[in-house]
């Protein structure tokens, strides 16, 4: 009987010697699930191109509407994305979005992704709308900036033989 | 053989000669028929003799001619000799050593429909050919056989030779009118026919070279006489084009229902090296391959008896297959050839050649897993019963009948390994 | 009527005239079938296999010749061993169709499968995605999973120009053919065809220049797959984004029914933008094609080129001699204070691109005043067409054997390119064509009669061809009876006088307001002598230069051939969706008070007090009057931008502001005023415009693989205007007056003539905004006879110092055989000042080296 | 200026007198074999030059070139040989004598040799295959067939081509 309520608050007394979960916010960032969804990023492939190719399957996706995208096509002299058909413009509207990820899960070329960020305030209705500047990761190290001037033929293609090129 | 009714030069050495021709009552029959005959008798006699197609369908020749639309004129001819079946060589020797006898029966033929002109296709390849054709044509104008009011009748007629350049396809009659045409060679609709709508869509009689060179000796000879060679329903003679692992290819005019033994063995001098025979083409790239075991050795060659051994009698372009062959490399080989030439009018014959293509070079090159050959012969069956032509139907007989007939070759191709992993 | 046959569709009974192919007899019984190389407006060639159906039919008796029963008494029927293609097989009595059986699904699947071997996963960024045959068909009838290695797939390029309008992806192509089906079949322009064969096969053109035909685009529409993208749309949108309006086309008299798509565009600041058009189908009109004129060079209305093509914002009124922004109340307020003291000093000047709406407010406001009102046109001969024009119930699909079209003075495959195409069609079904003209035009190869004349003598003509008719021969100048001499003419007018239709459209090539009133006289008493009149397909048809020339006719605007004059004493002059100044600069010179309507600030607007503008016709309401006179609407297809109105709004607000009663807000109530004030538009409204009745082929219902992404006409077919001879008006014959000798031979004495042409892609206010289509339209050109040239030592493609009309201007010399002799062609809208037939001096211009 | 009419214009003549006058496209074929005996190849004017003939436009004659494989519109050696490797001459060994003729060119299948004068392609059944080995030599002058062949027998034959010595096979048609 006795070891029964033991066994019962063995739980209990092992909490009472964890530390406290209280994080001391905005100072200390609490670290989100690895299936968190923040706000979007548009990624770029390794040597800098973007990965978005201005589909618009993400805004077709979109239950709210919060998705804007126009197109335009890619020359070897000015180069967004590998193929022919780059985002000229895109746009989320940070009030309209629900975080449900379809655009992620539309995404034939893994572009957008929910990232970790969900520290969004506005204080001005405009400000809610994120452009492709403010979406688009930073080029890493070795990658190089967009538009890029590239070797004629070499990025004729969108997907899905485009891994990763470098 | 002991004579010959369309290789007559082999008997006749210059019978390439106009006058020799003649001598050997050439154009008896052509004289006769549009002095004393009516177009219709023409046709009824040809109908009589039994004679079938020779290019590979065996449709009746003389059905085919009375066929034709008399309510449009003008009527034309088209003799076939666009020979570009794997295999066959029948119609070249023909043209080259007996061009009169050919000649004579494209111009009965264009008699019995009432035709004024008359074009020959040839394979552009019969370049030398087409120049040989030319200058017996000449000669049979000089000679009053050829133009205007023939033999005071007022019957005129003209022939003319077309090349073609290079297209299997243009073997397909629709397809070598609209070559004629200056367009594609790409197949038409079906129906209309050509005996209805044919060159410039005017009635139109397509026949091939070794058909017409038969129509000479028929309406001399009579179409009881012509009965006489063959079998009942596949009456007269054949050129059986012989080639592959023979020691003696060539062609060989034999009555139709002869075996395949007595041409391969006692015409064709057996196999060489003396080794086994493995498989019959009878009818060029287009077709099955047969097992060549006794009971298909005993076959007899002819329209009915062929298709019992699960092949088609075709042009008769006999391609022999040895023990030392491996079929997945003969279909590789055959699907090459279809690729090659498929015209990409219609899209199982465009696609699948392509993609039939792509599964036997790797099972030729052994990097396929017997998935892959199931695969080709789902692809091979999915063609079927589909295309717009023969061309794409037939593509698939090698490949059906290769891998349900020799399956293991197929098997070593692909290693045992993969076998075991695929059974059920 | 053709015999009717009744079939079994997939259990359903069907009846069709006899000789419909078992794919459309399907379509009717709303079964889909689905197929990639057949279109319902070319011949079938059973090529892509993807209509593949079981058929079955009745088993005849050989002996008794009936259908054998089966037990139950119903026919027996007996299947084929292989599938059959719906698309080439036409229906027969007792046939029974099955497209619903495993067997046929599987062999849809097979040949999907097949096409997709070769086909690239590249629908997110194909301009085709999302209205793609290839892609519905794969969702409806393909197969679940690729069992083709990717790798092995072919790489074909991407992106080729076929043209500077049409963009090629060989890789997306399928090999249907139907764009080079549509090239020779249906625009007899074979200009693009296949290259190698097999697998290998690809779309190409080896012509020079490239893919640059008038009816190009319609091949973007019909492709079953991405190949073919038009370069203006080309990711442009996805056409899931796109709104849809129903509109008409304002470039020419045909009014081809189109649909504009819009989207909300970032590049321009947000705003809703048209993105492309497409045609809307109209069987009567223009089926389911327009011209590349139609479909690419609507971006005048965008404003957003340069110079003076930029659109206007707001109202301008001259201040201290320069054109100063104020509001709208207060130019109004001036120009009717302007206008009340004008009365009948004043003179209103209007387009012929004007809605009928805006005419008819402009007419009531300037009558209301007692002023007078002017047509800006070079063409006449609108009255005529009032009385004998088409009778109501025309259609060039109804005509064929038995019928006669009369083309005079117009090179139809310029001018109207649908009509030109239809005309080619009538021919096909057995037509018989007459082309009358001073030089040889494309129509010609499908003419059985062609009749020439010099310039000058185009009613000549015609009156000597009724001449040739009459046994009586009145006493007519010499010309007229040196043409009547003509055998061919002769000929032609003994065929015309014979068949039962007869129709005449009449154009304006080499002549002038007078030419052309004299040549539709002449015209109408031909179709009024042979008894052509007062019937559907019979009658007359101007081909006029804009798109709602013949609404300013009934609304009742006329030309004026003293226009200039007229303009200098006017004391208030309004000009509307009009350029004189831009045309001639010596029209620049108006009376006392100039107020100028427009869109844009055109070189008459900067001589303007003031300046109004207004609305283009993408962002209202509205409707034209084609040249076979169906009066057609066109509905907003972009939202209207801020602080402008339509045209009838502010004629309406000014009249409103001179006490008159006019409509101001809607078009709708503008038209039924018209309606009840015009005779010929009696009983017209919006709705009855608004009509629809089934057509067919049936297209644009979501299975965009049938007939191509054209549009489906829900939104009005229009309504055809009774013309007088129909509703039972007597029409007399009146005889023009001409001269008495040819232009030509005028001019040869006194040196060379310019006669005017027209092209279809010109220097126009239209046109010239579209970019695009630039490299399509030459620098200012005259085009004369290489014998002149010699005498005049000009070599092909020099630059020549033109003077017309008092006014010097620099153009290329083009050397065409076909130019008559002492003739120099001077086309319209490219620069010279050209409006009738007039003396010409031309010189080579002094180069200038760089 | 239609450069072929001036210079064969009796052979257009008789080439268009064979078909029908209102069939004049018929004559494509044949014009096209001319102008590949003038340049080798059918050059993109000649294919302009064929189509005014005909009243077509060039890519219709285009479409003619590239369906079919004997004419050209890339220039290759002066002298085309072309050796049969479908199956009734494979089974009698051409492949191997392809590849021995090439190695001893010191060329690839499909290749000119550097002098310009020899391309070596294969092609698909040339209605010789009881004498295969085989192969066809195309040229401005003609075509010829060469069967029975042996590397030693086609290498001097090259030999000879090569010297301009006019090629005449054993049926000796010229």
């Amino acid at each position: 009987m006795f070891t029964e309520i033991l066994r019962g608050l063995r739980t209990t007394f092992k909490m009472m010697l964890e530390k406290p979960v209280t994080v001391q916010y905005p100072e200390v960032k609490r670290p989100v699930r690895r299936r968190f969804k923040g706000r979007h990023e548009l990624r770029r492939y390794d040597n800098g191109l973007e990965r978005c190719i201005g589909c618009s399957l993400c805004a077709a996706a979109c239950p709210a509407d919060a998705i804007f995208v126009e197109s335009a096509e890619n020359t070897d002299e000015e180069r967004y994305s590998p193929g022919e058909r780059y985002a000229s413009t895109y746009e989320i509207n940070m009030l309209r979005c629900i975080f449900c990820g379809y655009c992620e899960d539309a995404c034939p070329t893994q572009a957008i992704v929910l990232g970790d960020n969900y520290e969004l305030s506005f204080t001005d209705r405009r400000q809610a709308i994120y452009g492709k500047e403010m979406l688009l990761v930073p080029v890493k190290e070795g990658g190089l900036p967009t538009p890029q001037k590239t070797e004629p033929g070499k990025f004729n293609r969108s997907i899905p033989e485009m891994n990763n090129p470098d | 053989m002991s004579e010959y009714l369309l290789l007559r030069h082999r008997q006749i050495p210059d019978i390439g000669n106009l006058t020799v021709y003649r001598q050997n009552e050439g154009f008896q029959a052509f004289h006769k028929a549009v002095t004393s005959m009516k177009p219709e008798e023409v046709t009824e006699v040809v109908k009589a003799s039994g004679l079938r197609g020779r290019g590979g369908a065996g449709f009746p020749t003389g059905l085919k001619w009375s066929f034709i639309d008399k309510n449009k004129w003008p009527h034309y001819v088209v003799a076939n000799a666009d020979e570009s079946e794997p295999g066959t060589f029948k119609d070249r020797e023909i043209m080259e050593n007996n061009p009169f006898q050919f000649l004579e029966g494209v111009m009965l033929c264009a008699y019995a429909i009432q035709a004024n002109v008359a074009y020959i296709y040839l394979r552009g390849e019969f370049w030398q050919i087409a120049a040989h054709l030319d200058r017996k044509i000449a000669e049979l104008h000089s000679a009053g056989l050829l133009g205007d009011n023939l033999f005071g009748t007022g019957y005129s007629l003209r022939l003319y030779t077309h090349l073609g350049a290079g297209a299997y396809i243009c073997g397909e009659e629709t397809a070598m009118l609209e070559s004629l045409e200056g367009k594609l060679g790409q197949p038409r609709l079906r129906p209309p026919f050509p005996p209805s709508f044919g060159l410039y869509g005017m009635p139109t009689v397509v026949n091939n070279v070794e058909t017409l060179t038969n129509v000479p000796l028929i309406i001399e000879k009579g179409a009881a006489w012509y009965r006489g060679y063959g079998t009942e329903k596949s009456a007269g003679v054949k050129i059986f084009s012989l080639s592959g692992c023979v020691n003696k290819p060539g062609n060989y005019e034999l009555p139709l229902g002869t075996t395949f033994r007595e041409l391969i063995y006692e015409h064709g001098g057996g196999i060489p090296g003396g080794r086994q025979i493995k498989a019959i083409m009878p009818a060029g790239a287009s077709s099955s391959l047969i097992v060549a075991n006794e009971q298909a050795l005993d076959t007899p060659m002819d329209y009915e008896s062929v298709p019992a051994v699960g092949a088609q009698l075709g042009s008769a372009s006999v391609i022999i297959i040895d023990e030392s062959v491996d079929i997945p490399w003969l279909i590789n080989k055959t699907i090459h050839f279809f690729k090659h030439e498929s015209c990409g009018k219609c899209t199982p014959c465009r696609e699948g050649s392509y993609w039939m293509m792509h599964l036997t070079e790797r099972i030729d090159k052994g990097k396929a897993t017997w998935k892959d050959v199931e695969l080709l012969k789902d692809v091979a069956t999915q063609i079927r019963g589909k295309c717009l032509c023969a061309l794409g139907e037939f593509s698939i007989e090698a490949v059906l009948s290769g891998i349900d007939r020799f399956r293991q070759d197929f098997e070593a191709r692909v290693g045992a390994r993969e076998m075991i992993e695929t059974q059920p | 009527m053709a015999k009717q046959v009744t079939l079994t569709i997939d259990g359903k009974q069907v009846t069709v005239p006899e000789g419909t192919l078992i794919v459309d007899a399907a379509k009717k019984a709303g079964i889909d079938v689905p197929v990639f190389c057949y279109h319902p407006k070319m011949e079938p060639v059973g090529m892509c296999r993807m209509c593949l159906v079981e058929i079955g039919r009745p088993v005849i008796d050989r002996a008794t010749g009936q259908v054998v029963k089966e037990a139950d008494g119903s026919p027996k029927v007996q299947f084929g061993p292989k599938l059959e293609t719906a698309c080439t097989t036409p229906v027969s009595e007792g046939m029974v169709v099955v497209g619903a059986s495993e067997k046929v699904k599987a062999g849809r699947e097979d040949i999907l499968e097949f096409l997709l071997t070769s086909h690239p996963l590249d629908c997110p960024i194909c301009d085709k995605g999302g209205e793609c045959p290839l892609q519905d068909l794969t969702m409806g009838f393909g197969p679940g999973e690729s069992r083709f290695i990717f790798d092995e797939k072919m790489r074909m390029d991407k992106h080729v120009p076929l043209g500077e309008l049409i963009y090629l992806d060989r890789e997306r192509c399928i090999q249907c053919g139907r764009c080079v089906r549509f090239q020779s079949e249906i625009a007899d322009d074979p200009v693009i065809g296949f290259y190698q064969r097999g697998r290998s096969l690809e779309i190409v053109t080896f012509s020079e220049p490239g893919f640059d035909s008038y009816f190009s685009g319609n091949t973007t529409d019909i492709c079953p797959v991405g190949a073919l993208t038009t370069a203006d749309f080309r990711f442009g949108a996805r056409p899931w984004e796109l709104n849809n309006a129903a509109s008409i086309c304002s470039q020419c008299p045909v009014g081809c029914n189109i649909t504009f798509n819009t989207r909300r565009e970032a590049r321009s600041g947000g705003r809703m933008v048209i993105k492309r058009v497409m045609p809307r189908q109209n069987e009567a009109v223009n089926e389911i094609w327009i011209c590349d004129k139609g479909r690419f060079a609507y971006h005048f209305t965008e404003g957003g080129g340069s110079g003076n093509s930029e659109r206007l914002t707001q109202p301008l009124v001259r201040k201290n001699g320069e054109l100063a922004p104020v509001s709208w109340d207060e130019a109004l307020q001036v120009v009717a204070e302007r206008f009340r003291q004008a009365g009948s000093g004043l003179l209103t000047l209007a387009g012929g691109r004007l809605s009928n709406e805006d005419l008819f407010n402009l007419r009531q406001l300037t009558q209301g005043l007692g002023g007078q009102t002017a047509l800006y046109t070079q063409m006449a001969g609108g009255d005529l067409v009032a009385q004998v024009g088409v009778g109501q119930g025309t259609n060039f699909a109804d005509m064929g054997a038995g019928s006669a079209i009369l083309v005079v003075a117009s090179d139809l495959h310029e001018e109207a390119p649908i009509w030109y195409l239809r005309i080619k069609q009538a021919v096909e079904r057995g037509a018989m064509l007459i082309v009358a003209g001073a030089r040889p035009t494309r129509l010609e190869k499908y003419a059985a009669h062609v009749v020439r004349y010099p310039y000058g003598s185009e009613a000549a003509a015609i009156l000597a061809m009724l001449n040739s008719l009459s046994a009586k021969r009145p006493n007519l100048p010499e010309p007229v009876q040196a043409l009547a001499r003509s055998p061919e003419l002769q000929a032609a007018a003994k065929a015309f006088a014979g068949a039962q239709n007869g129709l005449v459209l009449y154009g304006s090539e080499g002549l002038g307001l007078e030419g052309s009133q004299a040549l539709a006289q002449a015209c109408a008493n031909l179709l009024i002598s042979t008894n052509h009149i007062g019937r559907a397909n019979n009658g007359l048809i101007a081909v006029w230069q804009r798109a709602n020339e013949q609404g300013a006719w009934d609304m009742g605007f006329r030309p004026r051939t003293d226009l200039a004059e007229a303009m200098k004493s006017a004391r208030v002059l309004y000009v509307v969706a009009a350029d004189p100044a831009g045309d001639d600069p010596s029209m620049a010179e108006a009376g006392e008070f100039l107020v100028v309507q427009e869109l844009f600030l055109t070189d008459t607007a900067k001589l303007a007090d003031v300046v109004l503008p207004v609305e283009a016709y993408t962002e209202r309401e509205g409707s034209f009057t084609s040249g076979e006179r169906r009066v057609q609407r066109f509905y907003p297809a972009v939202p209207e931008p801020a602080g402008l109105k339509a045209d009838f709004a502010v004629t309406g607000q000014i009249g409103q502001l001179l006490g008159l009663d006019l409509e101001a807000r809607f078009a709708s109530k503008v038209m039924l005023r018209i309606a009840s004030q015009i005779a010929d538009y009696a009983g017209l409204d919006y709705v009855r415009l608004a009509e629809v009745v089934e057509q067919w082929p049936i297209v644009g219902r979501g299975d965009v693989y049938y007939g191509g992404t054209s549009y489906e006409n829900s939104q009005g077919l229009g309504v055809q205007l009774a013309p007088a001879a129909q509703r039972g008006a007597a029409v007399p014959l009146a005889w023009p007056e001409f001269a008495s000798q040819s232009h030509s031979q005028q001019a040869s004495a006194e040196g060379l003539l310019a006669a005017p042409i027209n092209r279809l892609l010109d220097r126009g206010q239209t046109v010239w905004p579209s970019t695009l289509l630039h490299s399509r339209i030459p620098q200012p050109y005259v085009a004369l006879n290489p014998a002149d040239a010699a005498v005049l030592r000009i070599p092909s493609g020099a630059m020549l110092q033109v003077t017309l009309n008092g006014t010097a201007r620099l153009a290329a010399a083009h050397l065409d055989e076909n130019v008559p002799q002492g003739v120099v062609l001077v086309p319209r809208s490219m620069g010279l000042p050209i409006f009738g037939p007039a003396p010409v001096e031309i010189r080579r211009a002094e180069v200038v080296s760089a | 200026m239609n450069h072929l009419a001036e210079k064969y214009s009796e052979e257009i003549q008789a080439i268009l007198a064979k078909y029908p006058a209102d069939q004049k496209r018929s004559a494509v074929m044949p014009l096209l074999y001319l102008a590949q005996r003038e340049s080798g190849y059918v050059t993109k004017t000649a294919m302009n030059e064929i189509a005014e003939l005909l009243g077509i436009t060039a890519t219709e004659v285009a479409s003619i070139v590239g369906f079919y494989s004997l004419y050209y519109d890339k220039p290759a050696g002066k002298y085309r040989i072309q050796v049969c490797t479908d199956l009734p001459c494979a089974l009698r060994g051409a492949e191997e004598f392809l590849e021995k003729l090439c190695e001893n060119l010191g060329i690839r299948v499909g290749e000119t040799t550097p002098d310009g004068m020899v391309t070596v392609e294969h092609v698909m059944c040339l209605a010789a295959c009881d004498k295969a080995p085989m192969f066809q030599v195309q040229s401005g002058e003609g075509l010829s067939y060469h069967e029975n062949q042996t590397v030693e027998s086609a290498m001097a034959l090259i030999q000879s081509l090569k010297k301009g010595a006019s090629h005449s096979n054993k049926d000796g048609h010229p």
